[in-house]
């Protein structure tokens, strides 16, 4: 559908996303509306600003992330975009199985999420990022660093003798999860 | 004043004499105690027998042998060998319930909870009304012969079980009983939904089965039965029991919060005072009788979070073991005062009652968990598999409870001693049949089991991270799913409710 | 059972009623120990009470006013505000001795353990005699006048009290209280010494105490006197009384330390089986009419070195400050309950009389005291100091067993009244002017105290060495002294005792 | 006095040992008469089989170290030196304080006891030596390393990186026993 699309959303469309994300197509309904909704500007694309307006955001320490989440790729997103990235989160059943929408593809979604610095590897600079906000002021800066410093050797990373070259892999990262049920806790009803 | 300490005196001084009298209730209870606990520990040294046999089953058949030989040993009107109702309600079923509630992990309880009240309040309903009705209408097609013969004259007696007392029976034994329920899914580790929803009907239900168990013996008392109106006095006893009694235990929750909050100068009371308030609680609720285990129950769930921040460590392990050292030998003494009062009671026998009456309880609660379920499933991510209705059904048991209802009725009822027998045949029925096989059956079927490990700290962390997120997109999404609740729930409890309850903040 | 757990049936379907017979008495115990703690709390929180008043006297303080409070409102016959001795000695003390024995340092104990037996056998002989015959000749030497007057006629009735009256009343005023002691001595930190004397004396005194005050019980009872056979009777007694109670409460310490030692499987019961094991070390001597209070301390004394090691951490911790807490709590209720009770007494106030026994009690005591420190400094090595034999005579506190004790003589003895109001007088005294006291006197007298720390490592291994290497020497000299006693028995603890009663050796 | 001991005490060597050690005559004559006792082969002097013969030596870890304390200075003591080290252990009396006889004398004495090899610096092996025998087998030596090592650290000693060069001296030794009743331990009835 490239980077133009109409204020409706035509048959043909609504057919290939629900290929694309196994999205029904009453879903797909659903969520255009809630995009048509948020796009206050009308012009088919959401940003930021569309995003932060929402109020519940005020309270929740990972709104940046989960906001910038949906910009990984572009500034802009379309309904594609933004459907897309939502079938991430699609409860994972047997028969509708699709590309982004299995325990691989919610790990990688998380990874992005911990990873601020795109660099495809999680530095100190990145968990100080995704914690700072979820601890809020209450933790000192040296307890915080030791935190960060235990999860990482906890998630594995090859100690080096320099600080600031430690990071954490996808292969590590995937490992820590063995044991969470991100199936479960990284799905919603749509 | 002339039995008390030490004042032997007035007839000499005596070296060797016996003080029996003054002594006499402590060392009785002393005593049994230590027997239970003797058992507990040669049924654990013991290999074999842990294998075969739930240590429930071990200990009532202990109760049993020790009856019996109490019994040849000193007549029927031993004090040793009665069982004590008041005593049970009193002082043996509140620890159990306490820990219960205490060790209730929040998240899963909120995440079940409309399951759990459901089989806690219709699922009990349904249970006590189908059994009552299946055993009355079994009764008149003819299927159980309940009439009632007189043992010297051979004479069939007036008075048989009638539509009141089937429902009275019904009401009493519908419940599932929590002390049966937590000795049995402790020890095998299903998962945590099945856990939950098991152990938290077995604990809510006493509201439903209080009223159920009141509404019956008035209609049995009066003749001609319940007016109408009636019928909606017992549908406001039933908010005012279950409301009151969480009320309590919430508002004693909320007391023991604040003053625990302010007992930094005095830490060597803290244990004493979380588990007197706690038990205040509990006979508060009892004194209006209200439902005394809704109010420790609740009592216990709401402090936990707040009076852990408010002690110091070595009082929360104190407490810790404490509550579960007491709720692990209240289970055994109830167990082994239900093979106990075996020995003293009277026994009505009639099989055809007892095995409609078990066949009853597993089908009713069959097709009121596949109903349930069924509708639960409709709105859950991760659906209940249909094993884990199996053992949520087969997990039913029902143990000293109801056995204390039906033993506390009133004598003039002719049918009392078939209740208690029936009752009794239940419960051994659920508590050994069931009780041995579950834990083979969790096996053979594969239920999904749980390892308790503690999370390490990046599981931890992604835990919280994947709550925030999902909160956040079902924003963006615009529905309000159980992330929403949750997130908004602590979002008031880290702002408002640790602040007024504890006092971590102050330092 | 009609007053049983809802059964408020057969008067139609209660919404709103009262339950008060059957939670009465778990309600009233938990609301007074709540009431207890809270006044605890208060006195430890306002910074300016525990400057000025021991915790004890605002318990008394506060029973009273409580009491009186509770009279105005329900009269004399009020349930709540009845002192029980059965209560007292049944459940409120054992806590406390045991908490003693428990924490009683072995090696502070032993090495002082002719002093402590001197001062608890001996000295409450000479004390108990001493204040009887003192008040006796007072009388008879018109010092003090007990002319019982009859308060409606205002004639003299012919009872007075006699001189076995006296030497009554000296048995049951003579000993040195425990719970007093313990409650004052652990808040004055003086030096070790001194404290294990103090509190070894309170502690072990009892069977004496006991002994005396049956013989003197049978002498009022009986006209004419006793024979001269009965002293021999008493000795006898003496020596059944206390080296039963101390055999039981070993025995019952061999038993724990054994039963602990196979409790590997159950850990969650340890501090169940430590405390019930315990407690029946109590009742069983109080059976025989033994001293409970020497079998309870001899059984946590004993017990503790070998259960410990059996048991796992969490119940070691569970054990102690659970045990703390028990004894705290005990205290501090009865030391309202003394308050309480004084206001159902009914006082028979003789000024005279009770200046003297204060003052008895104080100059025999101090004798008692100068003699045997002067004795026992012969064969120290660091001499007990003046100040700290001030503060022996000062730290002998009288409490709840005197006031007990008087309170349990048959109400037919002329001058029951006026023994219990002395004996009032005697405790207030003791608690109140030396209790607040004692704290700034041992700051005055600059009185050597001891700071609890953990000794560091370093610390530990130079007292193992010293203690090692003095035993050495002294062999090398040719002398047994204390240190050859104490290897030797440490010898034979790690070689046997140890192997015995712990399953350490077996890992 | 030197030497030569005759087998009976003439009264001014009585009077010279009563003035050096603190001891009173009856004292003196006591322990006179105990190393006569312990002296078999009646040459006036001690060696060491002659204290390994004491029974009760059998059961002390620690005997070793207390005969040892006789021959730190020669192979051979006679009575002065006999007594003059048992007047170590004479409760301190404020009218009788001698030489050896106070807290610093005693503590002097304990040190010595730790430095077994005698060279004025308590290094690992002297723990070594000394704990062995306090806690006998059943302690590993990996355990007992730690305890040592602990032990030294706690005491003040300077680390260095070589772990072979680590001791504790006098003036740290002293520091430790601060809170130690020296006097009172250290002390036993004549």
């Amino acid at each position: 559908m490239g980077s133009k699309t109409s204020s409706l959303l035509r048959p043909d469309e609504v057919q290939a996303l629900t290929e694309k994300t196994g999205f029904t197509t009453r879903e797909i309904i659903r969520l255009y509306n809630r995009f048509a909704c948020l796009d206050k500007s009308r012009s088919g694309f959401l940003r930021r600003e569309d995003l932060q307006n929402i109020p519940e955001f005020s309270v929740n320490p990972l709104c940046n992330r989960v906001i910038e989440a949906f910009f990984w790729e572009s500034d802009e997103v379309n309904f594609t975009q933004f459907a897309t990235l939502l079938s991430t989160f699609r409860p994972i059943r047997s028969r509708t199985v699709k590309e982004f929408n299995n325990r691989d593809g919610k790990i990688k979604f998380l990874f992005r999420l911990y990873d601020v610095d795109k660099d495809g590897k999680l530095s100190k600079e990145d968990f100080h990022e995704v914690l700072a906000g979820l601890v809020g002021t209450t933790v000192q800066d040296k307890e915080m660093e030791k935190v960060i410093m235990r999860a990482i050797c906890e998630a594995g990373a090859d100690i080096n003798d320099d600080d600031e070259e430690i990071f954490v892999t996808f292969e590590q990262f995937k490992k820590t999860l063995n044991h969470v049920d991100v199936e479960t806790r990284l799905s919603m009803p749509f | 004043e002339d039995d008390g300490h030490k004042s032997s005196g007035h007839h000499g001084i005596s070296i060797v004499s016996l003080n029996i009298e003054m002594v006499k209730t402590p060392l009785v209870l002393v005593v049994w105690v230590l027997l239970a606990v003797g058992v507990k520990v040669i049924y654990h040294t013991v290999e074999k027998f842990a294998k075969f046999c739930p240590e429930s089953c071990v200990l009532i058949i202990f109760g049993l042998i020790a009856g019996l030989i109490l019994k040849s040993i000193a007549g029927n009107d031993n004090m040793l060998i009665s069982f004590d109702s008041n005593t049970f309600f009193l002082y043996l079923l509140p620890p159990i319930v306490l820990d219960a509630g205490w060790c209730m992990p929040p998240r899963h309880f909120f995440d079940n909870i409309g399951l759990i009240l459901s089989f806690a309040i219709f699922g009990t309903l349904i249970n006590s009304f189908g059994i009552g009705l299946g055993l009355h209408y079994l009764i008149k097609g003819g299927a159980i012969d309940v009439t009632n013969v007189d043992h010297e004259s051979g004479l069939p007696l007036d008075h048989t079980i009638d539509l009141p007392g089937c429902l009275l029976f019904g009401s009493l034994i519908a419940a599932v009983d929590p002390v049966a329920v937590l000795a049995v899914f402790d020890s095998v580790h299903v998962n945590e939904v099945l856990h939950i929803v098991v152990e938290g009907e077995s604990l809510l239900n006493d509201a439903v089965s209080v009223v159920l168990y009141r509404i019956m013996t008035v209609v049995v008392g009066t003749e001609g039965g319940l007016e109408s109106k009636e019928y909606g006095v017992g549908f406001i006893a039933f908010l005012v029991i279950s409301g009151g009694g969480t009320l309590i235990g919430l508002v004693y929750a909320i007391i023991t919060s604040l003053f625990t909050r302010v007992l930094t100068h005095v830490r060597v009371v803290e244990p004493l005072v979380v588990f007197f308030f706690a038990y205040l609680s509990y006979i508060t609720a009892e004194l209006f009788h209200w439902s005394g285990i809704l109010a420790i129950i609740f009592c216990g769930f709401g402090m936990k979070r707040y009076v852990e921040e408010n002690i110091s460590r070595k009082s929360h392990t104190t407490i810790k073991y404490f509550m579960k050292m007491l709720a692990v030998i209240s289970e055994s003494v109830i167990f082994m005062f239900l093979g106990l009062a075996m020995v003293t009671a009277e026994f009505d026998i009639n099989w055809a009652f007892i095995g409609w009456s078990i066949i009853l309880c597993l089908v009713i609660r069959s097709l009121v968990v596949v109903v349930f379920v069924a509708i639960s499933n409709r709105f859950r991510i991760q659906k209940i598999a249909k094993v884990d209705q199996f053992i949520m059904v087969y997990g039913g048991l029902r143990g000293a409870i109801s056995f204390s209802l039906a033993f506390i009725l009133t004598d003039d009822l002719p049918w009392k001693n078939l209740v208690i027998t029936t009752t009794y045949a239940v419960i051994i029925f659920t508590v050994f049949i069931q009780g041995i096989t579950i834990g083979p059956l969790v096996k053979l079927l594969h239920v999904r089991t749980h390892e308790k490990k503690k999370p390490t700290l990046n599981e931890e962390i992604i835990e919280h991270i994947m709550a925030h997120v999902m909160w956040g997109f079902e924003e963006v999404v615009g529905k309000h799913g159980e992330n929403y609740y949750r997130q908004w729930f602590d979002h008031i409890d880290n702002t408002y409710l640790m602040r007024w309850f504890t006092n971590k903040k102050h330092d």
